[in-house]
């Protein structure tokens, strides 16, 4: 790794740490200034101002989280695409129409990608 | 009053000539009238406009007011029901407007409707005392109700 | 210069300048909106109400931190850093003008996609640490949709990629010198700018808030100090998120005309840009009613994923024989 | 996916929700976002209006029951006076009648504007719309006041006519504000109706003509579905007979039918107001009403066409100065029952325009 590689990462992790650091001097300062009279109404959740039945942490419907395995799916897939863009320029002048085909077989097989949910029924929000 | 004049009719069925008709039956044929008069052709009440209530003393009153788009003639039908014995049949199942008019008349007079599928106060909290719209419902238990 | 003094340099100018536009841009929106509805909107403290936010401040710093008995504290708490940092990282690598950023990461775009990725969990975490179905709802609703947007938002960006072969936002927009890429990528345009709004969670896209619905979705539990990081990362991330538009398509600091180049500094072309794309997505908030939830995924995966995968398509075919 | 198993989730929505319209209550029960059940809990606003006229002189009743439907009380004194009129046998003063209809058409013209906004609302807009339209409302309440004395609540009608003549300038003020709210009302539509709202609204809550009539709906939903029925027209009360106007129908029943056929009431509602205030005639704007009032023993029962139904009083009088019962057949409380059917298996997104599309004021829902 070169040496500028390290100073993104420090230039990361600073603002990183500033921003928490922000957070935690406001919060601190909150709390010199704030009340705190914590009262057993006042520590119930929001529910428009009624009596709560059940809970809220319940084995939840599945059809959110098959999104974010796709997402997952998508973006790594994506991801791949990056570099290819990147070198995207050269590669036509190197290789020609192939480079072409190649970011067409890329395209397509993610197309299929989204072909297979749709035809499943998975995209659709039952 | 009206209601006393109808009542010496005692009419059953009703036959509808006029443009509005009132006509006064006994509680048990309500069902079997209401049925015939949301089905048969010539009747053809299919809009419930609403149902109450009014206290008379010793009985109470059942207002239910009719009207059919189709032959665009209105009904008003009258029954009574004794204090002493506040059940009549409920009239649901025909027409799905009469489900919270019934609530309501039971929440704010106490009738009890045989056959409602979720016969609930509505307007008032389940653990009120009463039934405010009845003459002798004195506006003090409200008073009560509150404080406490 | 010496590497320790240029970094503290950096962060001395681009701190206060988040808070500063940040708190410009809730102005700026309080007012625009009424001005939308016929309201007047801030007015009495400063002038045109511009110290509102700064009363806004010490109030909600002096407002009681609430955290409800049966949440998850652990969580509750970590959610806001989590909305808040990322936001505040992007900052980092914004290129204001030629030479005048923080630090030109060469896979800046990279950078900025992985640290905002962060928001959504921070927003499932906040969601479901509440203990509360409103925000819990909030929460799932952010997980399916701000993850269902991603993917458009990184293929939309992946045009301009190509056309300047670089990741460095620097590259990017030295590269538009002449065209900028909205002449040239003007689909990827409107879908970026689409994807922004969803994943932004501003109207009409704004499902995990759902005043009407969800009442406020996420943060409805959240008072004080700790709400206030929500909105103020959010607004951080709509001026992050408007810089970003301004540099991957409406040419950065490059003037509308070339003429007009060195006429005014580059930055002010970049500021003004920045806040058009800052207006428009306010101006669309008070327009236009928001999507429902099911919509909102169909309109992802079935109409923006393909367009952008055709785009794509044919930006390379064009590229093909550009370059031949 | 099959197999797994989930829960529901339990849901107050309400009273103390940004858009239920007041206090109402609807207990929900969702799977997902996906609404399973949804029951609405009254009473929150609950005045009782209907006992409390018992115990007051006729007049004494009327301001109570203007508070019945806050956003159109014009038409509760309206319909209560008729009742009132009808069982005393009062004659009303002509030119009472003109500006009784002119006042109500102007509220019932408020009454949907107001509906239209708070629906985009409840839609998710920003509050422009509504916005827009409580900005109209504004000028109509001033109007209100030049003629009454109050904003809100007028309590303008009384039995045999109305309370004060119209002040000098008050009709030209009308057709102004008719002219200015006909402009906006292009604007609005122009905001509103954009491809969100389309896909928010069309196909929601769709609603056959047999279901409505079963449900007891009344009013623009019903003529949504594409029932031809208006009891201004119909059942002509007052003079609405000597007016020309159309009925509107929509044959759809869903959301997007609703607002068409409020939206293009309130264009008819020009068209009423502008007739009126052309023809009203010079002349006593009350006739005289026994002091105290005691009508005959007997019932009735008096409806009108409200901008949200079938707004109907039943009164009964045992002969004395009080009424004996006061019956208030509300048209919100009637449609709100059908919320509950409506809304299954539709999201929690459409449960709230569905609630939204119903107009209902609590107040009315209540009593």
């Amino acid at each position: 790794m070169q040496s500028w590689h390290y100073a993104d990462l420090v230039y990361m992790y600073t603002y990183i740490a500033v921003g928490i650091a922000f957070i935690a001097v406001a919060l601190g300062l909150s709390r010199l200034v704030a009340p705190h009279h914590p009262s057993k109404v006042k520590n119930e959740p929001y529910e428009c101002g009624e009596v709560i039945t059940g809970q809220p942490w319940i084995q939840f419907n599945v059809r959110y989280y098959v999104f974010a395995l796709l997402f997952l799916i998508f973006e790594v897939e994506t991801v791949f695409l990056y570099p290819l863009a990147v070198a995207y320029k050269t590669l036509v002048k190197t290789m020609g129409i192939s480079a072409f085909i190649e970011m067409g077989i890329f395209v397509v097989v993610l197309g299929l990608g989204l072909v297979y949910p749709w035809r499943k029924g998975i995209l659709k929000w039952v | 009053m009206a209601a006393t004049k109808a009542s010496k009719k005692s009419v059953s069925v009703p036959k509808i000539t006029e443009e509005t008709a009132d006509i006064t039956i006994v509680k048990e044929k309500l069902k079997s009238v209401a049925k015939e008069l949301h089905e048969k052709e010539n009747l053809h009440f299919e809009h419930l406009s609403f149902i109450t209530a009014v206290d008379f003393g010793d009985y109470l009153e059942l207002i239910y007011q009719f009207y059919s788009y189709k032959r665009k003639h209105s009904l008003t039908l009258r029954t009574r029901v004794l204090t002493k014995d506040l059940v009549i049949d409920s009239l649901t199942s025909i027409w799905k407007a009469a489900d919270w008019q019934e609530r309501e008349v039971y929440d704010l007079f106490g009738v009890k409707f045989k056959g409602h599928p979720n016969l609930k106060r509505i307007l008032l909290a389940e653990d009120f005392p009463g039934h405010p719209l009845r003459k002798d419902f004195a506006c003090k238990n409200d008073e009560e109700y509150i404080l406490k | 210069m010496s590497p320790l003094v240029r970094l503290l340099v950096s962060l001395a100018i681009s701190f206060p300048l988040l808070l500063l536009n940040v708190v410009f841009i809730i102005w700026f929106e309080r007012k625009t909106l009424a001005d939308i509805y016929g309201g007047i909107g801030p007015k009495h403290h400063g002038p045109f109400g511009l110290f509102q936010l700064a009363f806004d401040g010490m109030k909600l710093i002096a407002k009681e931190d609430v955290i409800p008995a049966k949440a998850d504290k652990m969580l509750f708490i970590i959610a806001p850093f989590l909305v808040f940092v990322p936001a505040f990282m992007t900052f980092a690598a914004i290129p204001v003008y030629n030479n005048i950023y923080a630090r030109n990461f060469d896979i800046g775009i990279f950078y900025i996609f992985g640290a905002t990725t962060l928001i959504p969990v921070g927003i499932i975490l906040a969601g479901w640490a509440s203990f509360n179905k409103y925000s819990l709802l909030g929460g799932l609703r952010s997980a399916a949709q701000q993850i269902s947007y991603e993917v458009p938002l990184l293929m939309a960006t992946l045009g301009a990629v190509m056309l300047s072969g670089s990741l460095s936002l620097v590259e990017i927009v030295k590269a538009q010198s002449k065209v900028w890429f909205i002449v040239l990528q003007p689909f990827a345009f409107i879908f970026f700018f689409i994807v922004m709004l969803a994943e932004l969670n501003r109207a009409p896209f704004d499902m995990p808030q759902a005043e009407s619905e969800l009442v406020a979705g996420y943060n409805v539990e959240y008072t004080g100090m700790r709400f206030a990081f929500f909105m103020f990362g959010e607004y951080a991330m709509l001026l992050v998120m408007s810089a970003l538009v301004t540099i991957l398509f409406l040419g950065g600091w490059n003037s509308p005309i070339p003429a007009l180049n060195g006429l005014v500094p580059g930055i002010t072309w970049f500021v003004l840009k920045t806040y058009l794309i800052v207006f428009i997505i306010i101006w669309i908030r008070g327009t236009f009613p928001r999507l429902r939830v099911d919509q909102l995924m169909h309109f992802s995966w079935k109409v923006l994923l393909p367009l952008n995968l055709a785009n794509l398509l044919i930006t390379s075919a064009i590229l093909t024989v550009v370059y031949l | 996916m099959p197999g797994a198993k989930t829960d529901t989730i339990k849901l107050n929505i309400g009273p103390q929700h940004p858009s239920t319209h007041g206090v109402l209550y609807i207990k929900a029960e969702l799977d997902g976002e996906i609404v399973k059940n949804a029951e609405p809990q009254l009473g929150y606003l609950h005045r009782a209006i209907e006992k409390l006229s018992e115990n007051r002189y006729y007049h004494q009743a009327l301001p109570a029951v203007d508070r019945c439907d806050y956003l159109c009380p014009n038409l509760n004194e309206l319909v209560y006076c008729m009742a009132v009129e009808k069982l005393a046998g009062i004659k009303v003063a002509e030119r009472a009648e003109y500006i009784r209809v002119i006042m109500a058409e102007l509220h019932r013209i408020t009454g949907h504007m107001v509906w239209a906004g708070s629906l985009v609302n409840d839609l998710g807009a920003m509050f422009t719309p509504l916005l827009y339209s409580v900005r109209d409302r504004e000028k109509l309440l001033d109007l209100v006041e030049k003629i009454s004395g109050s904003r809100m609540f007028p309590n303008y009608n009384r039995f045999g006519g109305v309370k004060l003549d119209i002040p000098e300038g008050w009709l030209q003020d009308v057709l102004n504000y008719i002219d200015i709210q006909e402009k906006n009302l292009v604007d609005f539509r122009n905001l509103v109706e954009s491809e969100i709202f389309d896909v928010r609204t069309k196909g929601v809550a769709k609603l056959t003509t047999k279901q409505a009539i079963n449900f007891g709906l009344t009013g623009p939903l019903l003529r949504a579905t594409g029932f031809d029925w208006d009891l201004r027209r119909d059942e002509p009360y007052s003079i609405y007979d000597r007016f020309d106007f159309n009925v509107i129908t929509e044959k759809d029943g869903d959301l997007r039918a609703i607002y068409n056929v409020r939206i293009a009431e309130v264009t008819e509602s020009f068209k009423i107001i502008r007739q009126a205030v052309k023809d009203i005639p010079a002349g006593p704007i009350c006739n005289k009403v026994p002091s105290p009032l005691r009508p005959d023993k007997g019932d009735c029962y008096v409806r009108i066409e409200s901008s949200k139904g079938e707004l109907g009083v039943y009164l009964v009088s045992d002969g004395s100065d009080k009424p004996y019962r006061l019956k208030l057949r509300t048209p919100s409380f009637c449609n709100l029952r059908a919320v509950q059917e409506l809304v299954k298996d539709y999201k929690l997104a459409d449960l709230i325009a569905i609630v939204g599309s119903i107009d209902i004021v609590l107040g009315d829902v209540d009593r």
